[in-house]
């Protein structure tokens, strides 16, 4: 029972962190940016993402177990998302080679 | 200092830390294997989304913008309300921590109340495939595949919220009755582990769902 | 008794075949070799090292580490011989020569379709002619099948909604398999055909006695008339939509900003559900869309059609250069290097 | 055989703690659990069999020679459904796993004893509602659930089929959860890391994958569902989907899948060769650590699958290449096991029989997987018998000759008796043989062009067809000796000592059939695991 939760100032300001990301990512979305507006959304989903993970889920402070487990689910994800799109991506692709 | 009875160890566990231990890498475990339910449903629409940009964003404008990014401010608020009634918890402030996880659920539920309202002015608006969608323009197909993934992936995220009502409800009882304390709160700090988690999907939620079409609404 | 292997399956049938069968074998060598040497080594431990009284403690040997290094590193480099050996054969297999006919192929729940450029059809068979390679165009109508022809060492899977190539060049007269092998429902062990290679002048005769009414191309003009394409798309001057002359093969600016290069799953995809797929300068509300009008037999038709206007320069002439490269999937693989795939990718 | 004596077999253990059929029902004991399960996978064994031998006999005409095509393909479907999530996944993890994990690290439980039991649970309820589309009229899209035929085309029941799979999902991921804590957490005082036998490293390695792939599993039988129930465009082409992302997401799970049953297999291995040579396992961290080699890399390789499915050849190339990757580990185990041996003691009881048969045929089955990873041999030979071969030589050559050498190791510890030698070794024998004889032939039988799935053959085909039929009937009896000389054991074979094998581990340390927590006092390690040396004078050695 010796581990340290967040103090009350930790988690009030991550409240506003990330209340405020949402504020900017509301308003970005009102903005034509093109191709970049899903971009920099899902980037600033997942800033907020890992600031709920590190300071309100405890993975910045508690065991390195945690930390290991969390990373080895976002790892096993981006090697799903990046092997899967190697074919979407470059079934069109001209061939290197061959007769 | 508080009363031990409550401290509850297993006849598997040696020592109350090893408990405590086990169950909090136990729960993260099982939020990793959500994590990659719910990564499943992010590759698939990716792969999608990468394919018919024009036609998911032409979906992405059906969103009721203001409604998600308030729902998104009720569902962050609402970890916030979880974080302080663990926090209250481990202070051995019992009733403190009460009435937030009160709240917590309270949130909780109003924001499944707005997603619901969603889909009932979805359905009005025929946008809800396989129950009368219409989709005159032109990609109906790919718009609709658009509302499909919108319907399962916001479905499950809501069913997850829906069974973390229920653990936040399972948690206020005891809570209330101080027999989740300073000493023994592990089954409030995993329900707040899985809380969050939610809040962790919705922020992607919102953000693939409902920016792409903002700007055109 | 017969032997049970059939004595034609082990002639040369095909150009890729001997080489196919040569990596095979030597795949087969490597392997038995490993596996006898683990074998072997099983067999004798087991018997040499056998206990021999009940209490017997053997000397507790420890890890060598260059003995791990070892066995780490020579299988490594084995299979990594195996890996480019492969890769380069599966490049083979999988790019058409330039020369190559094409034929197009439609699987259904339970049968091969085939349409020659020349017109004729023909169901569960093919006939080819020997030395020449042949490009299959194939698409199915339904689920995921897939073109297997055993003697030919190429198979490759049939999808819906989207155009696979294989190809293949006959080496000796002969009728071959052709099996579907991806599991396709009720009768899929009945989804079979034969492929005919015949000799040049026996394929000239067996042309000549097809009764093709007009070429495949002629067939998809007659429906571009049908379908009243030709109201807007003009070979002259500016219509309502693109003139398709010298369009195939071609690389083009999509009205979403993509630049791709206009081929069969472009063209098929952009007949059956225009919108978005629209070139640069027309307006998108124009073409109608002709999901569930028009089949597979005819999408291949209007295909081919427009491949052929593609060989003629704007003009309406052929084009000087056209009997030298007849091809214009070259073309299209050309400039395919620099655009970007029709996919949307 | 066996020195030790114990001095008094009426004592307390686990099986004679508590009566009724609610003791059982309600357990939470592990090793209780484990014989729970090993009951119904047993059962769903020989329903899995069953199907087998039916489409073996069948294959023995070219017209098929006793069902029509409908019928042979529902039997190859349901003998692919039940016998991939129904046997193989949970064969070794949840019997032997169960029963032998928390006591070779020690504890006197799983971390979480409930959720052990509601796995079970889930399991059945998976299974029986995957039973219950075989009684309504089976499902015809085979075990790999291809889309579209399985969300538009297929007649069968697949709904059903498909939920049972992902019910019983739940049941995967609640064990490797449940083994990744105990691993973690629950370890003796001095079992350390690398104290830990290869056993517990090569469980910890199939719980990662149980946790990280059955999760897409789930999901995607969803989608298929959803896709057929609402008929709505999730992967059908004709409404903007893409089948290959089915394939791609199907294969995510069910690639690692191969090495959730083979992993365990590989951890029974590891403990028999060292046990019966009586020798520390040759190259300690080598083994370890290939373990969960061969769960990573298990993931990058999924590819493999679909080279002719019409992916892109880039991608194709890459997942030829990682596939290349993943052989390594599973190269350095088998040279390592070998190793082992050498200058051992090398004592031929029943276990060591399927040990050794395993890494044999293990050997051969890993050798095809190579030529199959080739891109260009994997196209001629790719959805024919030389793969169904292949994944034979991998899951029956391989999970199940592990699977019942783990059985005959621990069945002293276990059942408290000794099973008879004899008849095990017969067994052992006439299965490695009758198994060669089956799949063997298939081997060339895909080379010439026989396909998969085929009800009905070209005519050629027949005689090796013939020959595998004949080998099918002799594996039939081999398994079916074990079945019935086992259950005699139970009952009146001879009484078992705390060790007979004097094997190391700490399961070896307790009274056979254990005690309810299975240590009377938790043990203390001082040694290494496979440490004979350490352990000489309690073992009676030297």
């Amino acid at each position: 029972m010796t581990e340290q939760h967040p103090s009350l100032m930790t988690i009030a300001l991550t409240w506003f962190g990330l209340l405020g990301l949402t504020l900017l990512t509301s308003l970005l979305g009102l903005v034509n940016l093109g191709a970049m507006n899903p971009t920099v959304a899902v980037i600033i989903a997942a800033v907020q993402a890992s600031l709920i993970a590190l300071f309100l889920m405890h993975a910045l402070k508690g065991p390195a177990l945690i930390r290991v487990i969390a990373a080895g689910g976002v790892l096993w994800f981006l090697i799903m998302m990046v092997l899967t799109l190697t074919d979407f991506i470059t079934r069109g692709w001209l061939l290197p080679f061959g007769k | 200092m508080a009363d031990t009875s409550h401290l509850e160890l297993r006849e598997q566990f040696s020592t109350p830390e090893q408990q405590r231990e086990s169950a909090i890498s136990g729960m993260w475990i099982f939020i990793v294997t959500e994590l990659m339910l719910f990564g499943g449903l992010f590759v698939a629409f990716t792969v999608y989304r990468l394919r018919y940009p024009a036609a998911f964003t032409r979906g992405s404008s059906e969103m009721e913008y203001w409604m998600g990014a308030l729902n998104t401010g009720i569902l962050i608020s609402s970890s916030l309300t979880m974080s302080l009634a663990e926090y209250f918890v481990a202070q051995n402030k019992s009733m403190r921590g009460a009435i937030l996880l009160l709240v917590t659920i309270l949130l909780g539920a109003a924001f499944l109340g707005i997603k619901f309202t969603e889909y009932y002015l979805h359905f009005h608006d025929h946008k809800m495939p396989a129950f009368g969608f219409e989709e005159t323009g032109p990609f109906a197909p790919q718009v609709q595949l658009f509302f499909v993934f919108y319907y399962v992936m916001t479905g499950l995220h809501s069913l997850h919220l829906l069974i973390g009502i229920g653990l936040v409800f399972f948690m206020f009882v005891p809570t209330a009755l101080r027999s989740l304390n300073a000493e023994y709160h592990t089954p409030l700090d995993n329900t707040s582990l899985y809380w969050h988690f939610i809040d962790v999907i919705w922020v992607f939620l919102f953000a693939i769902f409902y920016i792409p079409g903002a700007h055109i609404r | 008794m017969r032997l049970p292997i059939h004595p034609d399956l082990l002639a040369m049938q095909s150009t890729v075949r001997p080489e196919y069968d040569r990596f095979f074998w030597i795949c087969v060598i490597i392997c038995t070799t490993v596996a006898t040497a683990i074998a072997f080594f099983l067999i004798y431990s087991a018997w040499h090292y056998r206990r021999r009284n009940a209490n017997e403690l053997p000397s507790q040997l420890d890890v060598k580490v260059p003995a791990e290094a070892l066995w780490i590193g020579i299988p490594f480099l084995i299979f990594l011989g195996m890996f480019f050996y492969g890769a380069k054969l599966y490049f083979d297999i999988e790019r058409p020569p330039d020369n190559a006919e094409t034929v197009y192929v439609e699987a259904k729940q339970w049968m091969w379709k085939v349409q020659h450029p020349n017109g004729i059809r023909e169901i569960n068979a093919l006939h080819v002619p020997v030395g020449q390679a042949i490009r299959l165009k194939m698409i199915s109508q339904d689920v995921i099948h897939s073109f297997y022809v055993p003697a030919f060492r190429i198979k490759q899977d049939v999808l819906p909604g989207r155009y696979t190539t294989i190809w293949f060049e006959a080496d000796k007269p002969g009728t071959y398999h052709l099996f579907c092998a991806e599991y396709c429902g009720l009768n899929h062990s009945q989804m079979k055909g034969w492929i005919y290679a015949l000799s040049p002048g026996d394929y000239a005769r067996w042309v000549q006695q097809g009764g093709a009414e007009g070429s495949l191309a002629d067939t998809g003009e007659k429906l571009f008339h049908q379908f009243a394409c030709s109201n807007c798309h003009h070979f002259a001057g500016h219509g309502p939509g693109p003139n398709l002359v010298g369009l195939y093969g071609s690389t083009v600016q999509l009205q979403n900003g993509q630049t791709i290069v206009v081929d069969d799953d472009y063209l098929r995809r952009h007949i059956l559900t225009p919108s978005g797929l629209t070139v640069e300068g027309f307006h998108s509300s124009i073409m109608p869309t002709y999901q569930g009008q028009l089949t597979e037999d005819q999408l291949i038709a209007l295909i081919a059609y427009i491949q052929a206007l593609g060989n003629r320069t704007p003009e309406g002439v052929m084009a000087p250069d056209a009997q030298g490269s007849p091809n214009p999937g070259e073309h299209q693989r050309e400039s395919r290097s620099a655009g970007k795939s029709p996919g949307g990718f | 055989m066996a020195t030790h004596m114990l001095p008094e077999t009426a004592a307390r253990n686990y099986l004679n703690e508590e009566d009724g059929i609610f003791s059982w029902l309600l357990t939470t004991d592990h090793k209780r659990i484990a014989l729970l399960y090993t009951f119904s996978i047993t059962l769903l064994f020989f329903l899995g069999g069953a199907f087998a031998v039916l489409m073996r006999l069948n294959l023995l005409s070219p017209h098929g020679a006793i069902v029509g095509l409908e019928t042979y393909n529902k039997l190859f479907t349901m003998h692919g459904v039940i016998m991939v999530w129904f046997f193989l996944i949970p064969s070794i993890p949840n019997t032997i796993g169960n029963f032998v994990l928390p006591m070779a690290v020690g504890a006197k439980d799983l971390a979480f004893p409930k959720l052990n039991l509601l796995s079970w649970y889930l399991f059945m309820l998976g299974a029986f509602v995957a039973i219950y589309s075989i009684f309504r009229g089976g499902v015809d899209t085979g075990w790999t659930f291809y889309t579209p035929l399985s969300t538009t085309y297929a007649m069968g029941y697949v709904v059903s089929a498909a939920m049972g799979v992902f019910i019983s999902g739940f049941s995967s991921i609640l064990t490797g959860l449940n083994f990744m804590v105990t691993i973690h957490r629950m370890r003796a005082p001095g079992m350390t890391w690398f104290r830990m036998p290869i056993f517990c490293w090569s469980m910890y390695a199939t719980s990662v994958i149980f946790v990280l792939a059955t999760p897409i599993l789930a999901i995607t039988l969803i989608l298929i569902c959803i896709e057929r129930v609402f008929r709505v465009g999730v992967f059908d082409p004709a409404l903007g989907g893409d089948p290959l992302l089915f394939q791609h997401m199907f294969w995510f799970y069910s690639h690692p899948a191969v090495y959730i049953m083979v992993l365990p297999a590989m951890a029974v291995v590891s403990e028999i060769i060292p046990t019966f040579s009586r020798k520390p396992i040759f190259g300690y961290k080598a083994v370890a650590f290939s373990s969960l080699g061969i769960a990573f890399l298990g993931f990058l390789v999924w590819g493999h699958h679909m080279f002719v499915a019409g992916i892109s050849v880039y991608s194709a190339l890459a997942f030829s290449f990682l596939s290349y990757a993943v052989a390594v580990p599973s190269a350095i185990k088998v040279f390592n096991w070998t190793a082992t041996m050498y200058h051992g003691s090398v004592s031929l009881e029943t276990p060591m029989l399927y040990a050794i048969g395993f890494i044999g045929l293990f050997t051969i089955g890993g050798m095809t997987g190579l030529m199959l990873a080739a891109l260009g041999i994997d196209v001629h030979v790719t959805d024919t018998y030389f793969v169904v071969a292949h994944f034979h030589y991998i899951m029956v050559g391989g999970a199940v000759m592990g699977f019942l050498g783990g059985i005959h190791f621990w069945w002293p510890k276990i059942s408290g008796k000794m099973y008879p030698e004899f008849l095990a070794k017969l067994s052992a024998l006439i299965i490695f043989f009758g198994f060669n004889l089956t799949f063997f032939p298939q081997f060339i039988l895909g080379y010439m062009g026989m396909n998969r799935r085929y009800g009905s053959y070209a005519p050629e085909f027949q005689n090796l067809n013939v020959l595998s039929t004949a080998g099918a009937s002799i594996l039939g009896v081999g398994y079916i000796l074990p079945l019935c000389y086992l259950i005699w054991s139970w009952k009146y074979g001879p009484v078992a000592p705390p060790n007979p094998w004097r094997a190391t581990g700490l399961e070896w340390k307790t009274n056979s059939p254990p005690p309810k927590h299975n240590f009377d006092e938790t043990p203390l390690v001082t040694w290494k695991a496979y440490e004979f040396e350490a352990q000489k004078e309690e073992l009676n050695l030297g």
